[in-house]
């Protein structure tokens, strides 16, 4: 008798299991923890936890091997991903400072940390079982995260994510078991052959499987969600999801469409997506102009910036893959600064997420508002933000790939998201206070977080640091 | 294969009427059919530990849950009075829809070369013990134990996650002037069952 | 000794900080301006003047070590590939990042004295060291996008800093004006980067120029042209230099570092940065020589017709960066950049001069209400004096030496229409200058201000350095023709540019165009003496000026009418375009044009809302209406397979 | 006429389609879940299916692994109607739309 746990390469998964630990660890300090702090605890054990595991992903940077009967790739590609899952894992955590009611923190902690393992799960995901449940993992997380405030907002936007997610959900397994009828193979490496391309089986399945993607990418058709369940949702989960729901797809789509094509099908097999990301570009910004709500414009932005990242990705060229990530990175950091800023403004029910609410915030309070300005800027892809290098990256790629219709939407859309970002801008530089907010008391976590992520917003165009050995590690 | 007719026409009909119940806990009914003709066919299938843990989990488990859930939400008035299940205008367009694209799937299965299944190269498990419990389990703990370590995480996520939920959610769930409304809801049901 | 400060020849590891220390004024006083009040100006000043001695410094290392080890570039972090930024030293920039740092600190310790007890007054340093940043950017950047980027970034400090007094409506105006003309300009230029990287596939300098040779000559030709319309728009010439004379609406300072010595030369440096692009194509040069010398001659002549101190000063600049231009333009790139360099003294000095009398006679700007001023402000006239001789080429003062330059080196590179246009621009030049001061300065006081009271030693003590490289820096540097230091300096630079272009010895000699020159010089200078100065003049000052005022033809009035046609042809349509971008960073002003663009937004936004129901159901249809399409899709491609 | 695979798929296919069309038309939330459910249950048929046909046994425990995330997405699932609606007769999704633009 083989003893499996023994001969299992537990290395592999050492980053996962330290944040799922952790979680453990949150909601047994939480019996001990005093009142007051116990929200500190909860996070503070967080961030060491995350911490810890952001050091032992790190070091598997380098030994890129497969783990686990080849379910699960490490190290590289999977790294990088699971790095940005981490950094918004602990951006979104801190946030939960600012929250209202203490005594659930240490709960929401925990289920925002094993959804942050899902989404790590995925990243280095390899076959269609390991997508899957880490997908699921992420999902599940989010329902829960969504509606655990009590905010009649909250729990509508769970509703509407549980329902049209599992429709999602369902066509994206209707997908993989059509993928393994083609192939016999869960395993992501076996859809690497000749004889698939003229399969029925595979070319539906992986449309479905598609669907899945761009859903959870939220890209029109798809994004309806998006805005609704990004206004409703409590303001760490919104940071949450805004970056990691993204980040941990991403990396599967990455790796599906780097790795797991068959030859000479990528053109047809991917057409429809880039079009529904340059739909996103324009419709996403669109959508933006006429928002009161900043999570809810910030929804909206999310759907153009998926597309833009995306329109890096067409062609699959290895170039596109970098730029692609830069802008990952940066996009993380703007969003997460972004809710930092709005999380330091709005109060316990956020009803600081108005618009209206930011009116003449220069005078009050000119550090939140400058760097809020940053970040909207880098959103917008202005100089001197990192995304407008990430821009200029990404229209090179997709028009050194071919598609030069992506890259023209990409300015269009640019175009009409400068005006939504403006407008917000210019209302918090506006000379009259209008009814003064009473903004909420100095929330030192948030500050921190937003401060550092504006200082990495301007320093990633002067330093692009973008790892450059990804692509061989793809697979 | 007669069995396969049989099973099928079980399934599309127990399917439509979970769909087209006029109350929920109809549809259950409906739907705990459906579960349990697909644990005959799994069994066809020759999937054994499957169709054991279909009926325990999807029909012992799940659904049961799904009772527990409309004898709650209707709680208050009779037990699983909550309905009447209402059928919006949408249907006609959202149908046709669907079967298009159903249609199309169908067209391109279809379509399949018979050639596109392959005999099988190489099973994992030695034919005679396909689907059964040992050659499950052997690959659950073996080739596949990060995935079943992964369902731990998600089975630990739902309770915490109904946990957190419930632990203050509850608390004023129900909008005021509820209470109104259901029992004027309840009156109605009681005097229209009178009637009956 | 420098060499041991800077580390190895060549090598010049405190560029960073030469480069980034204005922004960090620009930073403290916008973040700490209520905290440290008048502070802010010395805090700006000091950071700006830390960056003009590293400047020096590296301009030390650069003399020393001439020719080979210069043009290296510092390379700032490591790039994606294809997209190396970088610092680039060599002695084109050194030049200007000599005179953005040195006559910027002057000019900026003087604001402390002139913007003394302004609303604003700490935004005003933000301003101007972020103007100082983003002017180094562009000249220090080693590729074109840095370039794009300055470009783009002084273009913002310039219209912020017109419209510095945004409650002057007049203000608010030109600095839009000056916004959409650089809008044009920048799209020239972003059209042209786009041409260079689309067929070079690199950004950097070096690269590009090496790989110049082998593009044809019809694409150069469009490169140069589409790079010239950022030049013609940024340093305000024909036909878009109408914004220009409006700029004179910001603060004093501001005209004299930005409308003056700096900015507005930009389009001097591109056109030299890319000499390599230009040598090789005689058609674009005649187009940027031949846009210069008018330029040159229609600054010169509006100069004459103008009451405004600060216009005429304005026209002056004009008219005197055409010169700049015709002479990169054709090709002698050392005596248009030599222009520049003398240039930025003696016009900064005459605007600060002119900022002394402004600020003496509380904001009056007129010279017809001016007259006498020698004896009530003789510190002002000297500088002024001083200032005008160098500027119209009196033999010995620095204007002379670089002038001369230019305009021979016309007859040089075989243009002689154009020196014919610029000897007779250098005639104007003088009877306009001359006439300012006399109008200013001599006969009696017209005005009504009755004491003027005396700028600070703030004030004075920048005017009084500026005056001695107006006087001297051209004996110094360029007197000695071929061998003077001037030339040793830019060998390695501009020589085998200037060598690639075929030019015939010229008939006449450097000594015989110089005669030919200062007579017109003195011409001019007698005009404007028997006109406004001689005592016959002098008696009836007051009721000559309002006849010469009444009886100015209405060509010169209307400004040759280059603003209303450019009003009717362009201007309007794209007002509605610089109204958008306006309203983008200007929360101050909206007008019918932004609310076009607001309905316009409204109704899409509202367009994409109506999707957004808030019923889950209906999202549920259309995530399965956008399945359908997807699941369509694969159907049929799998099917066109068999 | 022989029952072959792309029978299986053809029913899987309809069984499938059917929830979708629930999800699409019922306004009841727990008609809507059930639906998703259906939707699973097709997959897992058609996992079942081809394992039979590969005779692979990755399919029954993909299968095995849908079945247990749908217990919990349902406990989750459950648990958010509940706390959304609370003691309720008509209990209709199209109620919930605060959030909406």
């Amino acid at each position: 008798m083989t003893l499996p746990f023994v001969h299992a390469d537990w290395s592999a998964v050492v980053p996962v299991g330290i944040v799922a630990a952790t979680a453990l660890f949150i909601l047994i300090a939480d019996f001990f923890a005093g009142r007051e702090g116990q929200r500190y605890v909860s996070i503070g054990i967080g961030l060491i936890g995350i911490a810890a595991a952001g050091y032992f992903a790190a070091r598997q940077f380098g030994h890129n091997y497969d783990a686990f009967f080849g379910g699960f790739m490490v190290g590289g590609f999977a790294t990088v991903f699971q790095e940005i899952i981490l950094l918004a894992a602990a951006g979104s955590l801190i946030l939960y400072a600012t929250i209202g009611a203490p005594q659930r923190v240490a709960g929401m902690s925990a289920i925002m940390l094993w959804s942050a393992c899902g989404a790590m799960l995925m990243a280095g995901a390899a076959n269609l079982m390991m997508i899957f449940l880490g997908l699921e993992l992420l999902s599940l997380g989010l329902y829960a995260l969504c509606a655990a405030v009590d905010r009649k907002t909250a729990r509508e936007s769970a509703l509407k994510y549980l329902i049209l997610s599992s429709t999602a959900t369902g066509f994206l397994i209707f997908g993989f078991a059509l993928l393994f009828g083609a192939t016999g193979s869960i395993r992501l490496a076996d859809l690497v052959n000749p004889y698939l391309a003229t399969s029925p089986y595979f070319w539906i399945g992986a449309g479905m499987f598609l669907i899945g993607i761009v859903f959870k990418l939220s890209l029109v058709p798809f994004h309806t969600w998006t805005p609704d369940v990004f206004e409703g949702a409590p303001l760490p989960v919104t940071a949450f999801m805004s970056v990691v729901t993204k980040a941990g797809t991403l990396a599967v789509f990455a790796r599906f469409i780097y790795a797991a094509l068959p030859p000479d099908t990528a053109e047809g097999l991917l057409l429809p997506v880039w079009i529904v990301a340059g739909i996103s570009m324009i419709a996403g910004n669109v959508g933006m102009l006429a928002q009161e709500n900043l999570k809810r414009l910030l929804g909206y932005s999310g759907v153009a910036q998926i597309g833009y990242i995306l329109a890096a990705l067409a062609g699959s060229t290895p170039l596109g893959l970098r730029y692609a990530l830069y802008y990952l990175v940066a996009y993380a950091f703007m969003n997460l600064g972004a809710f930092a800023v709005a999380a330091a403004i709005s109060g316990e029910d956020e009803e600081g997420a108005q618009i209206a609410s930011y009116r003449g915030l220069a005078r009050r309070r000119p550090w939140l508002a400058a760097a809020m300005t940053v970040f909207l800027l880098a959103l917008a892809g202005l100089p001197p933000t990192a995304g407008f290098l990430g821009k200029i990256l990404i229209l090179s790629s997709s028009v050194a790939s071919g598609y030069v219709w992506l890259g023209a939407l990409l300015i269009i859309g640019t175009a009409i998201s400068l005006y939504a970002y403006a407008k917000v801008i210019r209302v918090m530089y506006a000379h009259d206070a209008g009814e003064a907010h009473a903004v909420r008391p100095f929330v030192p976590l948030a500050w921190v977080s937003a401060a550092i992520c504006g200082v990495f917003v301007i320093a990633m165009t002067f330093y692009p640091l973008t790892p450059s050995n990804v692509l061989p590690l793809v697979r | 294969m007669i069995e396969f007719w049989i099973l099928a026409v079980i399934l599309v009909a127990s399917a439509v009427w979970t769909i087209a119940a006029s109350k929920p806990v109809y549809s259950v009914v409906a739907l705990l059919l459906n579960f349990a003709a697909l644990a005959v066919l799994y069994v066809t299938l020759s999937a054994e530990f499957l169709a054991v843990i279909q009926i325990i989990v999807y029909s012992g488990a799940i659904l049961v849950l799904f009772v527990f859930v409309i004898a709650l939400l209707s709680s208050g008035v009779a037990p699983f009075a909550m309905g009447p299940n209402r059928l919006p205008k949408i249907w006609l367009p959202g149908g046709v829809v669907v079967l298009v694209s159903l249609g199309f799937l169908v067209y391109a299965a279809s379509q399949a070369v018979p050639a596109s299944v392959r005999p099988p190269n190489g099973p994992v498990g030695a034919a005679n013990v396909f689907g059964s419990v040992s050659d499950f389990g052997a690959a659950l703990f073996t080739v596949q134990l990060l995935p079943f370590e992964v369902t731990a995480l998600i089975l630990m996520v739902a309770v915490i996650g109904v946990i957190t939920l419930g632990g203050e959610a509850m608390r004023d769930a129900a909008p005021r002037g509820h209470e109104r409304k259901v029992e004027r809801a309840m009156r109605e049901a009681i005097l229209r069952e009178g009637t009956d | 000794m420098p060499h041991h400060l800077l580390g190895v020849p060549g090598s010049y590891p405190l560029v960073e900080a030469l480069w980034l220390l204005p922004l960090a004024g620009a930073i403290l006083c916008w973040a700490f301006g209520p905290q440290l009040r008048t502070l802010a100006g010395w805090l700006a000043s000091a950071l700006v003047g830390a960056s003009f001695v590293l400047a020096a410094l590296s301009w030390g290392a650069a003399t020393q070590t001439a020719g080979a080890a210069l043009g290296a570039s510092q390379a700032l972090g490591s790039w994606l590939p294809g997209f190396d930024f970088g610092l680039l030293l060599d002695p084109l920039s050194l030049i200007w990042t000599f005179i953005i740092t040195g006559v910027g600190f002057l000019i900026v310790f003087y604001s402390i004295g002139y913007m003394e007890g302004d609303r604003a007054y700490a935004r005003f340093f933000a301003y101007m060291s972020f103007f100082v940043f983003a002017m180094l950017t562009l000249v220090l950047s080693d590729n074109w996008v840095g370039l794009l980027v300055g470009w783009g970034l002084v273009g913002v400090a310039s219209y912020f800093l017109i419209g510095f007094w945004f409650q002057r409506p007049s203000a608010v105006a030109a600095a839009r004006k000056a916004f959409v003309i650089n809008v044009v300009g920048d799209a020239g230029m972003m059209f042209a980067i786009f041409l260079i990287v689309a067929n070079v596939h690199a950004i950097g300098f070096g690269d590009v120029f090496s790989a110049a040779g082998g593009l044809s000559s019809t694409l150069v030709f469009w490169i140069c042209a589409a790079l010239f319309i950022g030049a013609v728009a940024k340093s305000a010439q024909i036909p878009l230099h109408t914004w220009l004379p409006d700029a004179m609406e910001g603060p004093t300072p501001v005209s004299a570092l930005i409308h003056a010595a700096t900015m507005v030369t930009a389009g001097v440096y591109l056109v030299a940065r890319s000499a390599p692009l230009w040598s090789h194509n005689p058609q674009a040069q005649v187009l940027v020589g031949t846009v210069g010398a008018i330029t040159a001659l229609t600054g010169a002549i509006l100069g004459t017709a103008q009451w405004d101190i600060k216009r005429i000063l304005a026209y002056s600049t004009m008219s005197q960066i055409g010169y700049m231009i015709m002479a990169v333009g054709v090709g002698a790139y050392e005596g248009g950049v030599a222009l520049f360099f003398t240039h930025a003294f003696f016009k900064a000095q005459l605007f600060l001069g002119a900022g002394l009398v402004i600020h003496a006679l509380n904001n009056e700007q007129d010279v017809r209400r001016m007259g006498g001023l020698w004896k009530k402000m003789p510190f002002a006239f000297w500088v002024m004096l001083t200032a005008v001789l160098a500027i119209t080429g009196v033999p010995g003062f620095s204007g002379f030496f670089s002038k001369d330059e230019v305009i021979f080196g016309d007859l040089q590179f075989g243009h002689p229409v154009l020196f014919a246009i610029s000897a007779l621009t250098a005639g104007i030049t003088a009877y306009y200058m001359f006439r300012l001061l006399f109008i200013a300065f001599f006969g009696e006081y017209r005005g009504d201000v009755d004491h003027a009271h005396a700028p600070g030693w703030t004030m004075n003590v920048p005017v009084a350095i500026l005056v001695a490289p107006s006087v001297a820096i051209g004996a110094a540097l360029l007197s000695g023709g071929e061998n003077s230091p001037w030339a040793r300096f830019f060998a390695a630079q501009f020589g085998p540019d200037m060598a690639a272009i075929a030019h015939r010895p010229p008939a006449i000699s450097e000594g015989v165009t110089s005669g030919i020159v200062f007579a017109l010089v003195l011409i001019g200078f007698a005009i404007a003496w028997w006109r406004y100065a001689s005592p016959g003049a002098q008696r009836d000052a007051g009721e000559r000026l309002e006849g010469e005022t009444r009886g100015m033809p209405a060509v010169l009035v209307h400004l040759f009418y280059v603003d209303d046609a450019i009003q009717l042809l362009f201007v309007r349509p794209a007002q509605r375009l610089g109204a958008f971008f306006g309203s983008i960073f200007d929360p101050h002003v909206i007008d019918g044009a932004v609310r076009d663009v607001v309905f316009w937004a409204r109704w899409l936004g509202t367009l994409v809302r109506s999707f957004q129901t808030g019923l889950v159901r209906a999202y549920a249809l259309i995530l399965v209406f956008g399945a359908t399409c997807f699941i369509v899709y694969y159907a049929f491609a799998a099917g066109a397979l068999h | 006429m022989a029952v072959s695979i792309d029978h299986y798929v053809g029913l899987a296919a309809v069984m499938f389609f059917i929830g979708v069309i629930g999800v699409i038309v019922r306004c009841n939330p727990l008609v809507m879940l059930m639906s998703i459910e259906l939707m699973f249950n097709a997959a897992n048929l058609l996992f079942i299916a081809f394992a039979r046909v590969w005779l692979q046994n990755a399919g029954h425990i993909f299968a095995f692994l849908v079945i247990t995330v749908a217990a919990a997405e349902a406990a989750i699932g459950l648990a958010i109607i509940v706390t959304t609606f609370g003691p309720e007769r008509y209990v209709d999704v199209d109620d919930v739309r605060a959030l909406r633009g």
